[in-house]
């Protein structure tokens, strides 16, 4: 059972290694490949769910140097990241195969894809510190030719923005580690440092440095400036980028820091909550803001992560019950939610060659089944009941009423109506404007001709629009995403 | 005895083999292969007698310090050994098809066994003097290599090179003379065991020349177009391999040698020249154009990586895990740069038999037409930024935890900053090589292009493999830097 | 008295430093230099180191000297710049500096007494009778066998410097003797006294001052000359039999010492066998090392262009 | 994993109009989705009469549907509503363009599910996710002509609509924090007495205010409803603004903040009747009655919190007002469709349906009012009889105006004899009106029906609407319709608002950090390139030695090395 | 004797001093290559001196100068032919960053092609 962390690891691992060295034309092995790997993954961490639900904590260790062991380990919140990146990873992966077909450079395409998959696993699997950071590089790392996969002008400057914000994210992050075990020795997730020796200036600014460098991950304002460049990468990547892995990373992190490293009493007691609050509340509304005056589809999705990410930072800021489960159930639920969004704005791009928004003008009625998963995903965004972001919504709400930073529920308020500003009339467009008559794009698609049945790149979009509703409309259930951030919660507040 | 003989194997291998090549011209490569195979061999054979019966002595003609020379392969000589041998070879491979014509194989061969054979000479030499000739062999052999080069500068590199190089000996020598005078014996360990009042001019002497040879901060000037200006296979062995021989001769001196004339304020100023080396290599090697300048440039950023340990190890923390740290890091940060930055350069070599140039311009798109070298440029590349999973990530960490362990976290955050850097002059290149036009290009064959892959892997190999080179390291470290870990 | 002739042999040897550094003229300036190492090996024979002085007068001021000379005729043309460059005063204190503090603690710091007695116990052993032979061949083998390695390594370093087309050529310049001159007479006489002296310096050198390098200088100025006067064909860098010669002393001295791993020790001379194994070691590296610097003056092939 | 608990007609009213929802998405119905209509509100009407309730644990957060009297009874009135709309809508817009008339009938579905479950809802939960629900799907409602009209009034609607959902939300999120759940009595009890309650409640009369077309936040209302089909106006004024009548029901707890509703509430009550009188359109003028009704609704639910008494009797004038609102809506279809005595006969349905919202004599108008007035004081008592005048007024302004509408209108096609889908949907719904409130009198806590036909009793329902009329004929302007101004917009408060401009200013980004650091880099860059420049010339290199070997040498003896303490061994020793 | 041991370390010293000084301000590479053998000479000079008792020189430093003289000729060798080499290409027997006429440029350019 111990050795389940690294099977699961390896189910995305060793595809990646292969998949870099299948040659070009083997579509079917590598497709073969990537969905086995998808789809075992997701056994195992079924399985893997059932464990941990008894209560066991597998944990499989790899020495480096003194005081340096890789560390794998699975404990419920890392689970919460594992199911939400296996399930997701396996819908993209279909998505990814129809959308690419037969076009060049996939072995190396697909390659990156896995590993950024698995180091969105051995992250959410890290039993200690230093593991993280390790496969938060990875991922950094990985997630850049995904980024720049296009090689054009400005795939390359997305990407190149990309990696200027992420490494010095990265040294800030990997300063705060250092640091602070220079201060404390190892630190494992499993057991939280003792931090009561330690001086308060020290533990400010490492927290700082924390945030700091997990947030540019996560998109926080003012580190938020990379994401919406990155939304050139293909739909797949942006779809994986904006749901489960980079910005979600970020935010993964943050959580982990504050309960498992800090603490939320100690956090509290260096006066670091409300701040935080602040930082999110404003990347909220900020990235709000700057989604309304998109008018590129995908840019203002792009915005909107970065405005909906730091739902989780503020759930994790607000440092109660309530706020926990909603940071954390947002975390699912924003991911589900998004990659809706992105496979669709994919579907609308490929199918119907409509990337600005005001090319979205009718296609509801040629593609119904795409307009009703992004009208799904939309509304979730908006938080609109049933769909899972209303869930997060009212748990954070309530966190925050519990924390008394009643000026939070306004900030959750702007935020619903800046999100129905930006999203509705996306909805508008694509149900109740006439289609334009000309040809939408660079190379037009006669209106007549838009086809969205393609089942590689429908099906995924409407699995995950209709998981955002299950997760909304069933949240009471002991198996959603809510039941299992009830019961990490519990954990963070039982002792 | 068994130990001795590998030793053998190494030293007068290489020599050997040179002669070998010498007379076999056309055959060099073949007799340069026998020679690493044979090498290898001991390096396996050291490492494991090393590890089991600690540190290999061997006392040159039965005679012993002080009047002959002893040789000592610890655990910092072994893994040196080690990353010689396996750069050795992956150069080995791509050079046999890159020097082809007369002169450039009846010069390569022989010369870089000699290179090789000098290397091995001064890892395991406890004798100021003689590492002192070993030095001149590797700096006269890497003028060679050098010089070899068809650019235009490859001969104002060489030129400046040897003035460097000649002066940088000269300033050493001076040093042995005073400490020859003061000790009356020229062996480490002896002269650790006395004190004279030569010491503190004979440190700074010695360091000095040694810095320049080393190319340490700002004593570099003359690597970066010599690094550039050579063959590019060759360009891998002179940056992956050359300067550290400076480094570790450093290492001994300072920490072997003569520890007690080491105040903190001396070590300061040793890793104050490195944080200069990463920041000013750093800065320049932002503004080149072309790629083989870029990694010379970055060489001399990392070996100013090296020279932070200085504080560290020999401080106020000296004795406690954190040194142990320092130590280690330090040293896996040597090797892992050294398989990394070979492998970069050889991937330049690739690059530049495939389209013939190396400017940055031109190499835009070659991620298409050449994907092998490029992944594995890129992977060197991770291990240079320091990133993980890599031996420069490992390397990193372990340096800075102990500068943070021991109160000293500014030469940590140097570190961070050229982590940073790094990645900023990297990105260039790796920028250019993923453009989407592809060049034309001349075909290389995949064999070849997995050279720097498995240099690259090797280093990446590091990262996750990096106990055992840590207690490789422990072995027959001094004893402050030999901490039991946290 | 003795202090007299130390003082004006210092003296001496500052001017002639001061005049080799400061000295108008290319060629003057390397005419001094020569003079400056004809007094310093002087000053080694004051010091009563005559293996010391043979070599500095050999090969610091001889081969030194005929590089010198090579290289200034070689540099006539070349645009020479302004000299000195700027002589500020920091340079010069720096220099001073380093010197001065040399100097000060050399003399200040007691010595440690140096390695008299160790060698002097070990002499018996050491299978030679003249204690700079011993310390040389035997002592400190590894040094000495990695030095014969260096002229290698730069006759290798020389090499390189060929252009790709001239490798199939003779090695250095075109010489152009005039058949029956007096250079080809005095070329005709000399070699064979060269030889023997060589020799002896080697032979010699077991017991008494001399040694390989000393005696493989000679020879190499001898061959330098023959070749001069055209009566030696000048060798292709890619020719066999040189080549050999080149490697046969290194050879030798390596598989000398590496038998010494079968009889004890890496570079390990028993005491009953080390004379002939020594001797046999310094007459293949005289071989070498003559051929090497003869070589080494000569440089890479050069082009040849028809008069 | 529980299904659901309780009566499953609780569950099935609610999934039901949902389902149906989904249904009209099928492509291929096109118009016959209208059949679907009617059908929608079927369970609800079941279950408003058998009273069941039940839930579903593990939807939502725990969805409970326990309805409580005042809920129950505007279920059933809301049932009956859109029964009658949706018959009434399958008779006027059949064999409409396809597409649209789907997405029309899913709305429908969808905004009934949600008005259904604001009744039903036991738990906050549930019941602001109905009210999201009815809120924003009948958007589709208003927005089915597509006038220009139709798309400012949608936008108005929905934006308020949606700043109404986020001041419910928050207050809901603010009372169930105090509360620690999400049962509705807790919430109430928490909104009383728990921390920020006040602020709570704000939030909730500020959401639900917004619904219900509380003054000043009724803007959207007159927009809204003459841009809407006649049975969405029919709905929405009708039902759907009950929405946030029961939220003020169930969940504003007893006290103070009831004067604050009573206040509302006469500004409204009065204000919006003389308001509509500066319309034209008959249906906006309806819409302002509507208003002005909701005021006496929120004076009576004002005075239910201030006395900590029932609220039975604002709902059960809500509920009459529902009915005869929706009549009134309907009748102005009929009108308009019908023609030559049929005309008069619709004109007469609408008169008598304007009667009992007036609250005359003997209608159910009038038991309304009895209901309600039973426990006000006197003066307030007065008041609500005082609205009858002016609604007398109003609405006699709108059947002139309807009348007049229909004569420029000209006759229909078809010799005007409507269908039984136009004609009798307002018919039935007019028969409930008046009939439905007489007889629930007793079980809505009011007086015995017998005391309508009581003297004085007949005379305080009369008198007003006597008054109102004659006002009317003495106020009339004389001199015919082009005497008369030209007529003020609808929409009052929203008009005097500067145009707002669409969208958030630009706002400038900042600076990508990357090219903020550009000129630092370079300036670094620089000066590494003049230090590389002097450190290649030995001049420069040689000092930089010498002065490396002096500063090593003087530091390396001016005190011994630090690692000269440790012992070989690792022990450290103290210096002698 | 003591007094010559002196006056040997002293001359050897000066002889280091006047060598590193040319070394640093010269700009002709055939003099700077003259400089390093005067260093040298000095250097070894020093090494002898302190080695000096008596009659003699300790073998030691003896032998060791002697390989010091090798290698310094064979460094110097290549020094030389090197400069040959140089001068040959470009016509200059100095390096370019020695040249005062480049200079302006070179500081303001900052860094070489």
């Amino acid at each position: 059972m111990n050795a389940l962390p690294v099977v699961i690891l390896l189910t995305s691992l060793l595809p990646a290694a292969v998949t870099f060295f299948l040659p070009q034309e083997q579509h079917a092995w590598r497709n073969g490949l990537n969905l086995g790997g998808a789809v075992i993954k997701l056994g195992l961490v079924v399985v893997l769910m059932g464990a941990v639900a008894e209560g066991i904590e597998p944990e499989a260790r790899l020495p480096l140097a003194p005081g340096l062991d890789l560390v794998l380990r699975a404990d419920d919140l890392s689970l919460l990241f594992v199911s939400l990146s296996a399930f997701l990873w396996l819908l993209t992966t279909v998505y990814a195969i129809s959308y690419f077909g037969e076009k060049p450079e996939l072995s190396r395409f697909f390659g990156f894809f896995s590993l950024c998959v698995a180091a969105t696993t051995g992250l959410a699997l890290s039993g200690t510190l230093i593991t993280f950071f390790v496969f938060f590089e990875l991922l950094t790392l990985s997630t850049w030719p995904l980024v720049a996969h296009k090689q054009d002008d400005q795939s390359l400057a997305a990407a190149r923005s990309y990696v200027l914000y992420a490494l010095p994210g990265s040294v800030a992050v990997l300063v705060a580690i250092i640091w602070l075990e220079g201060l404390v020795g190892t630190v494992a997730f499993a057991a939280p440092p003792d931090l009561s020796g330690v001086d308060r200036w020290s533990l400010t600014l490492i927290f700082v440095l924390f945030v700091g460098g997990l947030g540019v991950k996560a998109a926080i304002v003012p580190l938020h400036g990379w994401l919406p460049g990155a939304m050139a990468a293909p739909a797949p990547v942006s779809s994986l980028l904006h749901a489960v892995a980079v910005v979600k990373a970020g935010a993964f992190g943050i959580v982990r820091v504050v309960y498992d490293i800090f603490g939320v009493a100690r956090v509290q007691e260096l006066g670091l909550g409300t701040p935080l609050a602040v930082v999110a509340s404003v990347t909220i509304l900020w990235g709000s803001v700057r989604a309304l005056q998109q008018m590129e589809l995908k840019k203002r999705l792009a915005y909107s992560t970065v405005s909906q990410v730091s739902y989780i930072v503020l759930g994790t800021a607000l440092a109660g019950p309530f706020g926990t489960i909603g940071g954390l159930v947002h975390l699912v639920h924003q991911g589900i939610m998004k990659i809706t969004l992105f496979f669709c704005a994919g579907l609308y791009d490929e199918r119907a060659g409509a990337r600005r928004i005001e090319q979205l003008d009718g296609l509801g009625q040629r593609m119904p089944w795409t307009s009703a998963a992004f009208s799904v995903g939309a509304m979730g965004m908006i938080g609109l009941p049933p769909i899972a972001g209303f869930v997060s919504k009212v748990y954070l709400g309530v966190g925050a009423v519990q924390s008394g930073e009643l000026w939070v529920l306004a900030v959750l308020g702007a935020s619903t109506l800046l999100n129905a500003a930006y999203f509705l009339p996306l909805l508008w467009r694509i149900w109740f404007l006439p289609p334009q008559t000309e040809g939408i794009g660079a190379t037009p698609i006669p209106f007549a001709a838009v086809d969205e049945r393609v089942p590689g790149l429908v099906v995924p979009a409407m699995l995950t629009a209709l998981t955002s509703v299950a997760a909304g409309l069933f949240a009471a259930s002991a198996f959603s995403p809510l039941g299992w951030a009830t019961l990490i919660a519990g954990g963070a507040y039982s002792p | 005895m068994t130990g001795e003989v590998a030793l053998a194997v190494l030293l007068l291998g290489p020599l050997l083999a040179a002669l070998g090549c010498l007379l076999a011209g056309r055959q060099g490569s073949t007799v340069a292969l026998l020679a690493l195979i044979a090498g290898a061999a001991a390096v396996v054979v050291l490492w494991d007698g090393m590890l089991r019966t600690g540190p290999i002595e061997v006392r040159l003609g039965g005679w012993g310090a002080p009047l002959g020379i002893v040789l000592r392969a610890d655990g910092l000589a072994v893994g040196f050994l080690a990353a010689a041998v396996v750069v050795m070879g992956a150069v080995w491979a791509v050079a046999r098809h890159d020097f082809a014509t007369p002169r450039a194989r009846d010069v390569f061969w022989p010369s870089s066994m000699l290179l090789w054979g000098a290397l091995n000479a001064i890892m395991v030499s406890r004798d100021l003097f003689n590492l002192y000739v070993g030095l001149e062999l590797l700096t006269l052999t890497a003028v060679a290599m050098v010089a070899l080069g068809r650019g235009p500068g490859a001969i104002e590199a060489a030129l400046r090179y040897v003035l460097y190089a000649l002066m940088g000996s000269l300033v050493y020598l001076l040093g042995v003379v005073l400490v020859y005078h003061g000790h009356g014996t020229l062996d480490l360990d002896r002269i650790a065991a006395g004190r004279s009042g030569a010491d503190a001019l004979a440190l700074g002497l010695m360091t000095a020349g040694l810095a320049i040879k080393t190319a340490l901060f700002p004593f570099h000037a003359w690597l970066p177009p010599a690094h550039a200006g050579a063959p590019s296979p060759a360009s891998a062995l002179l940056s992956a391999l050359v300067p550290k021989a400076g480094f570790v001769m450093l290492v001994r001196l300072w920490f072997e040698a003569m520890p007690d004339a080491t105040p903190p304020a001396a070590l300061a100023v040793m890793a104050a020249l490195g944080a200069g080396a990463i920041l000013h290599g750093g800065l320049m090697a932002l503004r080149q154009e072309r790629l083989k300048q870029i990694l010379a440039y970055s060489t001399v950023a990392q070996l100013g990586y090296l020279f932070v340990m200085f504080p560290l190890v020999g401080g106020a923390g000296a004795g406690t895990a954190g040194a142990a740290e320092a130590w280690a890091g330090t040293q896996i940060g040597a090797f892992s740069h050294a398989l990394a930055k070979a492998a970069v350069f050889l991937c330049a070599a690739l690059w530049i038999r495939a389209i013939g140039s190396d400017r940055l311009a031109d190499l835009a798109g070659l991620a298409r037409a050449m994907p092998l070298s490029c992944f594995a440029f890129g992977m060197a590349a991770v291990s240079l930024m320091g990133l993980p999973p890599s031996g420069g990530f490992i390397a990193k960490y372990l340096v800075m935890r102990a500068s943070f362990e021991l109160g000293l976290p500014g030469w940590g955050l140097v570190l961070a900053a050229g982590g940073l850097l790094a990645a900023a002059y990297f990105y260039r290149p790796l920028a250019a090589l993923f453009a989407r036009e592809p060049p034309r290009v001349q075909r290389t064959p995949r064999l070849l292009e997995a050279v720097p892959l498995a240099l690259a892997l090797a280093a990446a190999a590091l990262g996750v493999l990096s106990q055992p080179a840590y207690d490789l390291l422990q072995a027959g470290a001094p004893a402050y830097a030999r901490g039991i870990g946290p | 008295m003795t202090v007299l002739f130390d003082l004006v042999l210092c003296a001496l040897m500052l001017l002639a430093a001061l005049a080799a550094i400061g000295g108008r003229g290319l060629f003057r300036a390397t005419v001094f230099f020569v003079a400056y190492g004809i007094t310093v090996a002087l000053a080694w024979v004051r010091l009563g180191a005559i293996d010391v002085a043979l070599a500095e007068a050999a090969i610091g001021a001889g081969l030194t000297g005929l590089l010198l000379l090579g290289a200034v005729a070689r540099l006539r043309r070349a645009g020479a710049p302004e000299f000195p460059v700027r002589a500020g005063l920091v340079p010069a204190l720096a220099a001073a500096g380093v010197a001065g503090a040399t100097g000060w603690v050399a003399l200040r710091v007691p010595g440690a007494g140096g390695l008299w007695t160790e060698a002097g116990e070990a002499l018996p052993l050491s299978g030679v009778e003249n204690p700079v032979t011993a310390v040389l061949l035997n002592f400190r083998a590894w040094d000495t066998l990695l030095e014969s390695i260096v002229l290698l390594a730069a006759l290798l370093a020389v090499w390189a410097l060929a252009r790709e087309e001239e490798w199939e050529a003779p090695v250095g310049p075109p010489l152009h003797a005039r058949p029956g001159g007096v250079l080809e007479g005095m070329a005709r006489l000399l070699p064979p006294v060269g030889i023997v002296v060589g020799v002896f310096l080697v032979w010699a050198g077991a017991s008494q001052p001399g040694g390989a390098f000393q005696g493989g200088t000679v020879l190499a100025a001898v061959g330098l000359i023959a070749a001069l006067a055209g009566l030696v064909a000048l060798p292709r860098p890619d020719s066999g039999s040189w080549r050999t010669a080149l490697a046969a002393g290194p050879a030798v001295f390596l598989l000398v010492g590496a038998s010494g791993l079968a009889l004890g020790g890496l570079l390990l001379f028993p005491p009953d066998w080390a004379k002939a194994m020594i001797l046999t070691v310094e007459v293949f590296l005289t071989l070498s090392i003559a051929a090497t610097l003869a070589l080494l003056v000569l440089g890479p092939p050069q082009p040849r262009r028809m008069p | 994993m529980t299904v659901f608990t309780g009566d499953p007609l609780a569950l099935l009213a609610l999934v039901w109009p949902l389902a149906l929802a989904l249904v009209a998405c099928w492509p291929r119905l096109g118009w016959r989705a209208l059949d679907l209509l009617p059908l929608a509100s079927l369970p609800a009407l079941a279950l408003a009469v058998t009273g069941g309730s039940g839930g579903a644990p593990d939807v939502l957060l725990g969805l409970v549907l326990a309805p409580g009297p005042e809920g129950r009874l505007l279920l059933g009135m809301v049932a009956v509503v859109w029964l009658a709309g949706g018959l009434f809508a399958r008779g006027a817009m059949a064999r409409g363009e396809g597409g649209r008339i789907a997405a029309f009938s899913g709305f429908w579905c969808l905004t009934f599910a949600g008005n259904a479950g604001v009744m039903l809802a036991g738990d906050a939960i549930t019941f602001y996710a109905s009210f999201t629900a009815v809120s924003l799907a009948a958007w589709g409602l208003v927005i089915h002509d597509r006038t220009a009209a139709a798309l400012t009034a949608g936008r108005v609607y929905l934006v308020l609509a949606l700043v109404g959902e986020v001041c419910l939300l928050m207050g809901l999120l603010i009372a169930a924090t105090a509360a620690d759940g999400f049962a509705i009595g807790a919430v109430r009890a928490a909104l009383a007495e728990g921390p920020h309650g006040a602020l709570a409640a704000g939030l909730l009369v500020a959401g639900l205010g917004i619904k219900a077309g509380m003054v000043p936040l009724h803007v959207w209302l007159p927009l809204a409803h003459p841009a809407a089909p006649v049975p969405g106006s029919a709905v929405l004024s009708g039902a759907i603004v009950k929405a946030g009548v029961i939220g003020m029901l169930i969940l504003l707890p007893d006290g103070d903040l009831g004067i604050a509703l009573i206040a509302l509430g006469l500004v409204g009550a009065f204000g919006a009747a003389l308001w509509g009188l500066t319309q034209e359109n008959p249906k906006a003028i309806l819409a302002y009655s509507t208003v002005s009704q909701i005021g006496i609704v929120l004076v009576l639910a004002g005075v239910s919190l201030v006395f900590a008494e029932t609220r039975l009797p604002a709902a059960a004038y809500a509920a009459h007002h529902g009915l005869a609102k929706a009549a009134l809506f309907l009748s102005v279809g009929l009108v308009l469709a019908a023609g030559g005595r049929w005309r008069a006969g619709a004109l007469a349905l609408a008169a008598l349906a304007a009667a009992s919202v007036a609250g005359a004599p003997a209608t159910g108008g009038a038991a309304a009012k009895a209901i309600g007035k039973a426990g006000l004081p006197d003066w307030l008592s007065g008041a609500v009889t005082a609205t009858g005048i002016t609604t007398t007024i109003l609405l006699v302004w709108f059947l002139v105006r309807l009348r007049a509408t229909a004569a420029a209108k000209g006759v229909p096609k078809g010799g005007g004899r409507p269908r039984l889908l136009l004609w009798g949907p307002p018919v039935v719904l007019t028969g409930a009106a008046l009939v439905a409130p007489v007889l629930l009198m007793p079980a809505l806590g009011g007086p015995d029906p017998a005391y309508l036909w009581q003297g004085t009793n007949l005379v305080e329902a009369i008198w007003p609407v006597l008054a109102g009329i004659g006002l009317l004929v003495l106020l009339a302007p004389r001199g015919g319709e082009g005497a008369r101004r030209a007529p003020l917009p609808p929409g009052d408060l929203l008009t005097l608002l500067p145009h707002w401009r669409r969208g958030a200013a630009p706002v400038r980004q900042a600076r990508a950090a990357g090219r903020g650091l550009g000129p630092l880099r370079r300036t670094l860059e620089s000066a590494a390139g003049r230090a590389e420049a002097r450190l290649v010339r030995w001049r420069w290199s040689g000092v930089a030695m010498a002065l490396t070997i002096g500063g090593l040498a003087l530091l390396s003896a001016s005190e011994p090395g630090v690692a000269v303490l440790i012992a070989p061994a690792g022990a450290p020793i103290s210096l002698p | 004797m003591t007094g010559s041991v002196v006056l040997f370390v002293v001359t050897a010293s000066a002889l280091i001093g006047i060598g590193l000084w040319g070394f640093l301000v010269q700009a002709h590479l055939l003099r700077r290559v003259l400089a390093f053998n005067v260093v040298g000479s000095g250097l070894f000079l020093l090494f002898g001196a302190l080695g000096w008792r008596g009659g003699g020189v300790d073998p030691v430093p003896q032998a060791l100068v002697i390989t010091g003289i090798v290698v310094a000729l064979a460094a110097t060798a290549v020094a030389l032919w090197l400069v040959g080499r140089f001068a040959e290409e470009t016509g200059r027997a100095d390096l370019p960053e020695d040249r005062r006429e480049d200079r302006q440029e070179k500081s303001s350019a900052g860094g070489r092609p």
